[in-house]
């Protein structure tokens, strides 16, 4: 257990790093779907030009206090979870600070965040926020199905909770994978991802045109640079969670940049041939194919 | 039509239950324990002439009390009863008129009937009688009259009196055998005297005459609440 | 002659429950129960019948030989006190028709069911 | 001494006197009467208290003088005091009750009424056949006498039917006496017991019909429509004398015949008895009339009395311990209650609502209530106790099983018709006239209930250990009802903390009791300070809180099965009371009161098998049972399962917690649902783990907390009342600790006690904060609030941190529930029920959202504008439990480690080490405090940030925000809460289909309507009454004799 200084500007330094890719990934996406319909989309670099301009202006309205601490909440959603997560296996200046908990840790700092940015925006007192919380709540719901049980499946298979654990027990190879010792999971986790990552079809969370970017749709300024932020890094940081579960981990940053990158646009493929469903749809289909995915992968381990 | 043949079915049921009973019962031979007993002691216990008196009065006395008790009982339930409230009495109630051949027999009849049925009550512990055939009698003598002069009403303040100084008396006496005899209503609280005279028998013949007088005065009194009912007002 | 008269007992204990079980008057409901006690008070006497003795009284018999002369003065006893009772209950009973008539001005018994379930 | 033959003379003579009162002495004539009765009670207790001081020898009164069997003989035991003592004191105070109707009816009712007491004596004294016959003859002449003191209409058409019955009856009667008397010679009761005349196929005619005699005078359904309707029609001082006097009597001579036919008959006697006690108890439930319904209730309860007689072989010596403290209870509360109702005169028992304006009578009808049921204090409990007990101890299911139903039954109409005199809503209340002489005898009976009650209660293996001085200081809080709150909460505060000190030493060294007496009694002073919130006298609230905390802490503090089962009852009684205080409770106290009868009685019976099974009282004898194990369980934990709210068992309590009282709410739910966990965790320490039926029942009931937590949550999320949804949470959080209970690992205890602190140090400050808000707003309606952030924020921040907890959300303490679960499961292999269980965790934010959204966030209404924070009453506890949480969350080592190395002993693997502030086990490992300090850390670290980046941001108004191109003017339709989850109601909806609750209703439904269909044979015609005697006696007869 390091608290010393160094530890923490190293955790920093990965923090920017995490930062930066994320963002870069976040114009990718959005590059590859305007080129599927057919546009020609934003630069690479407009993320950033887009945090700049809202960090530097100058109305600040709030609606309140916890109007207010909503984006810290939020933000601190997203880096909590890197800071929990290993980044690069085998290293423990990267590994962050993950040996104060293990993967169920993880899975319940998701709601750190979202719980946060819920409040907040509700005291907006905005419909269209409580609207778009609503059902990213009863989505998320099901969402949660599938992933939790591929983890116990892990669990089972691995023996393990721990994240750096499950990581070395991939180290002998590509076949040495999750994916491939235990594909059922792997599939089930990835269905589960892309409601996670909230690009279409199961993006009626923040559902553009229909209730305008749902929760944080009254926040502006430096609040949703705050949020723009912590996007990043949570793309980022869940996409590093799968890649340590499943995929190997990561030697080094460049095999998470690779990975992680596959991971991220895995959902974004996804979403852009599929059309978006109602809640209902959505949430029944969580609960059908993968669901009963997870429960095969327990299955075969029992 | 259904409910006759679940009751015929009941009864059978219940015949069968009586035939068992008939069949259970093969008659008697000799005497059984108890009836014994009183067969050879009766006499020199309790010194009447009578057994089924000594029985009713003395050993089995107590039972007598109850059945006085109830007697008692139906006279007041059926007076509070068929208490008239003064404003519900009919004040000229149409009456038949009574034959003459009735209301001058009844007037000549009356006394005797009274004479033998004190008789009968003051002889129980001699002859076949007692207390309640007598009183029984008495109170048919009142049936007679009320009969014979429907307007005829028994006087309340006679039979209260005669009915609770008999009743009291009784219990008295009762009291009386435990502190001079054996037990509650022990008759050997006077000497048994001579068996088969009019005297004897201990209390027996008192008690058997606060008994008629009681069961006469309690009859009379339902015969007269009943009388007297029907001057209500419908 | 003991049979004779127990089963007549019986015979008129089941007559008088018929009565009480199928007549619709009132009174005759209460004749049936005076029919139903008669029977019973035959029943007793009956049982306490020894064959060949005379009744309990001993002007002639002799106090020292009643033992076996005598029938069973007990349950002539109890009927004594039987009938009684009988009397009582009976009287009793009559008083309730007499007040139930002045109720409804009815002696049928199917007028009298305001109390139920 | 006054011999016992003076109790007749006396009445007989002053009855034959009467009649010579006339006019001038009418007044003198109720006095002669009082006194009469007056004596003959001093003659029988005099000789009762003979008998129980010293060794006196049975007294034998030979009247005429002569020895039985040639004369009558009464006698004077024990027994025959004790019953003459019972029905001359009820004599006595049901003239001074009747003392206005006996007066206008004249001094012939008084004779009548005193000729009833007196034949009753001597039908218990007497000795002698033929006595007996005659005697029970005069008790009913008179009784159709008395009949008539009402007179009416159904007085006569009662009346008569009484005679043409029991004139049936008892000719059958002399019929059986003369033939035994034709049998055996001899017409004493010893001689005609000792000629064994069931022993021979001719003479055993005789003892049918006596038997079917003497029983049909006690009533047995269904040939009882006569009885039925003299309880009915009688004025209810008249039901009170034949429920309590008469019925003790007839009674009394079926216990004195009991051995006429021998063992064969005795069953016959207590099917016939049990057959009553459920049959008659059934057709109660239908009844609206409350005579009629006393009436029902004590056929019922004379037909368990008969059954007992019956039982007089199995049960042995206890026999008359269990019969005379169901009897007494019977009997006291029967006359109480009739007595109340001649004085409340309601036609229904809705009527009942106006004892409310007397809450002494109220107090009077609750104590009579439950003695009837068997609560502790009374008699009847240890009765039944004891009765349950001895039954077990010979195997006898069937007749437990007959008995707890029966005792069951019967609490479905009591508690319904107490629920109706409690809370029922009524326009009308009818006007009732408080007569000294008639509140005077029902005063002594529940005066007489509770002595009875203590004084038996040392009688009992184990009772003499009762701690009955948390009792007292309830019967303090009563004596000090009048007084304002703040002292009575003073006083209540004062109590608990003085108990902390007197036990802390007690169970120093026994942390499983300690941590639930902590709960219990911390809880019980936190809720309790929000109560000086109140104003004015708040009548009965806290006698019967602090009646619930006695019983909760007395099921810490018991050791035997017995002190335990006080304790529970206890608690029922006080919660019950506190939850029916709500507005709209009546239906939902009523249902808590009837699952918890249940499951008492399931504890009941699995005590039974305990104690069975090694005839050891203690607690530690659930520890080997070994008469049908698994049922034994299994029973107990559905027993205790009724408190936790287990699915299926749940359907009571969102109403109950819902709709109770703002500070009520916290601890019922809070407090009251732990006694059930300690319930389940008492037993599961018991259990035998190697059998298979343990564990099978450890399996069932993990799914059954799998999916309360999953009903449990999802209910909670469509609930638009603030209350309802928190009451559903705790069905939740029970689910969760049912569970991690089951587990039956190291680990799942440890998940078990964290979730366990947690809901206590959650719910009751959701509790009293959603509590306390509610009252403030006036609506439990959840859209019907919002924005309450600004007028609340102290509000706000509890509710907030609660709900981070209930999510299991880093860094606070719900998490550590959460990862010990997912490590127990894991452990365990239950990984199915493990995911169930999380996806309900997850599930539950739903409703935490929609709760702190709907109230907190969102839009201020324009009638809260000028609301303002809730009580400082009501912050300050919650505050004091926030800091609880922080200090678990932070430190959970501080808790966890001394509960791991308490429950070491019990599960073979320590699955969890600990390395100084971090947790390990084979799976994972987490580090409570670390986790503390990063996250925390890092907010402030990120808040600073936000705090520099916009530090001049401006607070704008709340409808400064535009949607669907409009801007807002009305909070109420900008306000989302209503129905929001709509989508996922419409795809998940089916799981909180109202299944149980329709399960439940049709269950109710069918008893009610077989209860209907029954009732049909009670027609009202007199002559099918007594064609239903007759048929008793055929089918009687053909059955035990005809050869079937």
């Amino acid at each position: 257990m390091d608290y010393s200084i160094t530890k923490f500007l190293w955790t920093l330094l990965g923090l920017f790093i995490v930062t930066n890719w994320g963002m870069l990934m976040s114009s990718t996406m959005r590059r590859i779907n305007a080129r599927v319909s057919g546009r020609i989309g934003i630069p690479w670099y407009q993320p950033w030009i887009d945090l700049v301009k809202l960090y530097s202006l100058r109305t600040q309205l709030t609606h309140g206090t916890m109007f207010y601490i909503g984006p810290v909440f939020r933000l601190m959603g997203g880096v909590g979870m890197f800071l929990f997560i290993p980044m690069v296996y085998g290293n423990p200046i990267w590994s962050n600070y993950s040996f104060s908990g293990d993967l169920v840790l993880i899975l319940y700092f998701q709601f750190f965040g979202m719980l946060g940015m819920a409040l907040g925006a509700s005291e907006g007192g905005q419909p269209y926020s409580a609207i778009g919380i609503s059902r990213g709540l009863s989505q998320f719901t099901t969402i949660e199905v599938p992933m939790t049980l591929a983890v116990i499946s892990l669990a089972i298979q691995y023996q393990t909770l721990s994240i750096s654990e499950i990581v070395a027990a991939q180290q002998g190879g590509i076949t040495t994978w999750t994916m491939w010792t235990n594909p059922f999971a792997t599939v089930a986790a990835m269905l589960s991802l892309l409601g996670a990552f909230g690009h279409s079809p199961f993006n009626l969370v923040k559902a553009p045109n229909e209730i305008p970017i749902g929760p944080p749709t009254e926040y502006h300024g430096t609040f949703l640079g705050v949020l723009r932020t912590n996007g990043a890094i949570l793309h980022v940081a869940e996409a590093a969670l799968f890649m340590n579960l499943f995929f190997g981990g990561a030697g080094s940053w460049f095999e998470l940049i690779i990975k992680t990158f596959l991971i991220y646009f895995w959902s974004v493929f996804v979403g852009t041939v599929f059309p978006r469903f109602r809640i209902e749809q959505s949430v029944r289909w969580f609960l059908k194919v993968p669901t009963i995915i997870g429960i095969i992968a327990i299955i075969l381990f029992l | 039509m259904i409910k006759k043949w679940i009751i015929l079915g009941i009864l059978a049921g219940m015949g069968l239950i009586f035939f068992d009973l008939f069949s259970a019962f093969r008659g008697n031979e000799t005497l059984g324990k108890t009836a014994d007993y009183y067969a050879r002691h009766g006499a020199e216990e309790v010194g009447a002439s009578n057994i089924v008196t000594a029985i009713v009065v003395t050993y089995r006395g107590f039972d007598t009390l109850g059945e006085v008790t109830i007697l008692f009982l139906t006279a007041a339930i059926i007076s509070f009863v068929l208490k008239i409230r003064q404003e519900d009495i009919l004040p000229n109630r149409p009456i038949r008129i009574t034959s003459e051949l009735l209301d001058s027999a009844s007037q000549v009849i009356v006394p005797v009937i009274f004479m033998v049925g004190i008789y009968i009550f003051v002889n129980g512990h001699l002859t076949p009688g007692g207390g309640f055939p007598g009183g029984a009698v008495i109170a048919s003598g009142v049936l007679l009259m009320i009969l014979s002069n429907p307007n005829f009403s028994v006087s309340h303040k006679v039979i209260a009196w005669v009915e609770s100084i008999s009743g009291v008396g009784f219990v008295l006496l009762g009291v009386m055998g435990i502190l001079f005899a054996g037990g509650f209503l022990d008759n050997r609280v006077l000497g048994l005297g001579d068996f088969g005279k009019l005297f004897s028998a201990g209390i027996i013949p008192f008690i058997y005459s606060f008994i008629g007088l009681k069961v006469g005065a309690e009859l009379s009194n339902i015969l007269g609440a009943i009388s007297h009912a029907q001057n209500e007002k419908n | 002659m003991e049979y004779i008269a127990i089963s007549t007992g019986f015979a008129l204990m089941l007559l008088g429950l018929w009565g009480i079980l199928s007549q619709k008057n009132l009174i005759k409901i209460v004749l049936g129960f005076t029919i139903f006690d008669t029977g019973i008070n035959i029943v007793m006497v009956s049982i306490g019948y020894v064959k060949g003795k005379a009744a309990p009284i001993l002007d002639v018999i002799n106090a020292s030989e009643a033992a076996n002369k005598i029938v069973d003065p007990v349950p002539q006893a109890l009927v004594l006190t039987a009938i009684v009772i009988g009397l009582g209950v009976t009287a009793l009973m009559l008083v309730y028709v007499l007040k139930l008539h002045r109720e409804k001005n009815s002696l049928d018994i199917n007028s009298f069911k305001d109390l139920k379930w | 001494m006054v011999g016992p033959i003076y109790i007749i003379a006396v009445a007989l003579g002053l009855a034959f006197v009467m009649g010579l009162f006339g006019k001038s002495l009418k007044n003198l004539s109720e006095w002669a009467m009082l006194a009469g009765l007056g004596f003959m009670t001093f003659v029988s207790g005099q000789w009762l208290l003979e008998f129980m001081n010293n060794t006196r020898a049975v007294e034998t009164i030979f009247t005429a003088g002569f020895k039985p069997p040639y004369s009558i003989n009464l006698q004077m035991g024990i027994q025959e005091a004790f019953f003459t003592f019972i029905i001359n004191v009820v004599g006595l105070l049901g003239g001074i009750y009747l003392f206005k109707d006996l007066k206008q009816t004249g001094p012939n009712a008084m004779m009548v009424f005193l000729v009833f007491v007196m034949s009753l004596n001597v039908v218990v004294m007497t000795r002698d056949m033929f006595n007996l016959f005659v005697f029970l003859e005069v008790g009913s002449i008179a009784t159709a006498g008395l009949i008539l003191l009402n007179n009416n209409g159904n007085a006569l058409q009662a009346g008569m039917k009484y005679l043409i019955a029991t004139g049936i009856i008892s000719s059958i009667l002399l019929v059986g006496i003369i033939y035994a008397y034709y049998f055996s010679g001899s017409l004493n009761i010893d001689d005609i017991l000792a000629a064994n005349l069931g022993a021979s196929k001719v003479t055993v005619i005789a003892v049918f019909l006596i038997y079917v005699s003497v029983l049909l005078e006690l009533k047995p359904f269904p040939a009882n429509g006569w009885g039925i309707d003299v309880y009915t029609a009688a004025n209810p001082g008249i039901g009170a004398l034949v429920s309590a006097a008469s019925a003790s009597a007839s009674l009394f001579v079926l216990y004195k015949l009991a051995s006429l036919g021998g063992a064969e008959w005795l069953n016959y006697i207590a099917i016939i008895g049990g057959i009553t006690f459920v049959g008659s108890n059934l057709i109660g439930t239908k009844q609206e009339s409350p005579n009629r319904l006393l009436g029902y209730s004590s056929i019922g309860q004379i037909g368990l009395l008969t059954m007992i007689v019956g039982l007089s072989n199995i049960l042995g010596e206890k026999m008359i311990f269990i019969a005379s403290g169901i009897l007494i209870s019977h009997y006291a509360a029967k006359a109480g209650l009739f007595w109340l109702s001649g004085i409340i005169n309601a036609k229904d028992i809705k009527g009942w609502a106006a004892l409310r304006k007397s809450p002494f009578l109220l107090f009077l009808f609750g104590t009579f209530v439950f003695a009837l049921i068997g609560f502790p204090p009374f008699p009847s409990f240890f009765g039944k106790w004891e009765l349950i007990m001895t039954l077990a101890t010979g195997g006898h299911w069937a007749w437990m099983v007959t008995i707890l139903v029966g005792s069951f039954i019967e609490g479905i109409y009591l508690f319904r018709w107490l629920g109706y005199a409690i809370k029922l809503d009524h326009d009308e209340l009818p006007d009732f006239k408080i007569e000294w002489n008639k509140i005077f005898p029902v005063w002594i009976m529940a005066i007489v209930l509770y002595a009875v009650g203590v004084y038996v209660s040392p009688l009992t293996e184990g009772g003499m250990f009762i701690n009955y001085l948390p009792l007292m200081f309830v019967l303090f809080l009563f004596a000090i009802d009048f007084l304002p709150i703040y002292i009575k909460n003073t006083v209540s505060i004062g109590g608990i903390i003085w108990y902390m000190f007197h036990i802390y030493p007690v169970l120093e060294n026994d942390l499983l009791r300690l941590i639930f007496a902590g709960i219990f009694l911390i809880g019980g002073v936190l809720t309790l300070m929000a109560g000086y919130n109140k104003k004015g006298t708040r009548k009965g609230f806290y006698p019967m809180a602090m009646m619930m905390y006695a019983g909760l802490i007395g099921i810490i503090e018991s050791s035997s099965m017995l002190e335990f089962f006080f304790s529970w009852e206890l608690m029922t009684a006080g919660s019950y009371f506190l939850i029916i205080r709500g507005k709209r409770s009546l239906p939902h106290g009523y249902s808590y009161m009837l699952f918890s009868i249940g499951g008492a009685y399931a504890i009941l019976f699995g005590f039974g098998l305990a104690f069975a099974s090694g005839f050891d009282t203690s607690l530690a004898a659930l520890g080997d049972i070994n008469i049908l194990p698994t049922l034994a369980y299994s029973l107990l934990a559905v027993g205790f399962m009724t408190k936790t709210a287990s699915l299926g068992l749940h359907i009571w309590l969102p109403g109950a917690h819902g709709e109770a009282e703002s500070d009520v709410s916290p601890m019922v739910s809070a407090i009251l649902l732990k006694a059930g966990v300690f319930g389940l965790m008492l037993l599961f320490l018991y259990m035998d783990r190697a059998s298979a039926g343990a564990n099978n029942l450890w399996y069932v009931l993990g799914w059954v907390g799998a999916l309360t937590t999953l009903v449990g949550n999802m209910s909670a999320a469509f609930q638009e009342d603030a209350k309802r949804l928190l009451a559903y949470s705790s069905i939740a959080q029970l689910g969760y600790i049912l569970f991690a209970l089951s587990i039956m690992t190291h680990l799942g205890w440890l998940a078990g006690f964290t979730y366990t602190i947690n809901h206590f140090l959650f719910k009751a400050i959701l509790f009293l904060v959603v509590g306390g808000i509610v009252v403030k707003l006036g609506t439990h309606n959840m859209y019907e609030m919002g924005g309450m952030i600004k007028k609340m924020p102290f509000s706000f921040i509890a509710v907030l941190i609660s709900i981070i907890v209930i999510g299991g959300i880093p860094p606070l303490s719900g998490f550590a529930g959460k990862w010990l679960f997912y490590n127990a499961i894991l452990e365990k292999g239950w990984y199915f029920q493990g995911a169930l269980i999380f996806f309900s965790g997850i599930v539950a934010f739903l409703y935490l959202y929609k709760l702190i959204h709907s109230i907190f966030l969102g839009q201020l209404k324009d009638n809260h504008r000028t609301v303002k924070e809730i009580s400082a009453w009501i912050l300050v506890p919650s505050y004091i439990l926030i800091i609880g949480i922080m200090i678990f969350s932070a430190f959970p080592h501080w808790i966890l480690k001394p509960i791991e190395t308490m429950i070491a002993p019990y599960f073979s693997s320590q699955a969890l080490m600990w390395d100084g502030t971090k947790a390990l086990t084979s799976y994972g490992y987490w580090d409570g405090t670390t986790i503390m300090i990063v996250v925390g850390t890092a907010f402030v670290l990120l808040l600073t940030w936000l705090i520099v980046l916009s530090a001049k941001a401006k607070k704008i108004e709340q409808f400064n925000i535009v949607f669907a191109a409009e801007r807002p003017f009305r909070p109420e339709t900008t306000h989302v809460s209503y129905n929001i989850y709509a989508g996922y109601k419409k795809a998940l909806g089916f799981v909180v289909a109202p299944g149980i609750t329709i399960f439940w209703n049709v269950v109710s439904t069918f008893v009610l309507e077989v209860a209907n269909w029954f009732r049909r044979i009670y027609s009202g015609n007199m002559q099918n009454y007594a064609l239903h005697v007759v048929l008793y006696i055929v089918v009687f007869y053909l059955i035990a004799l005809g050869g079937f």
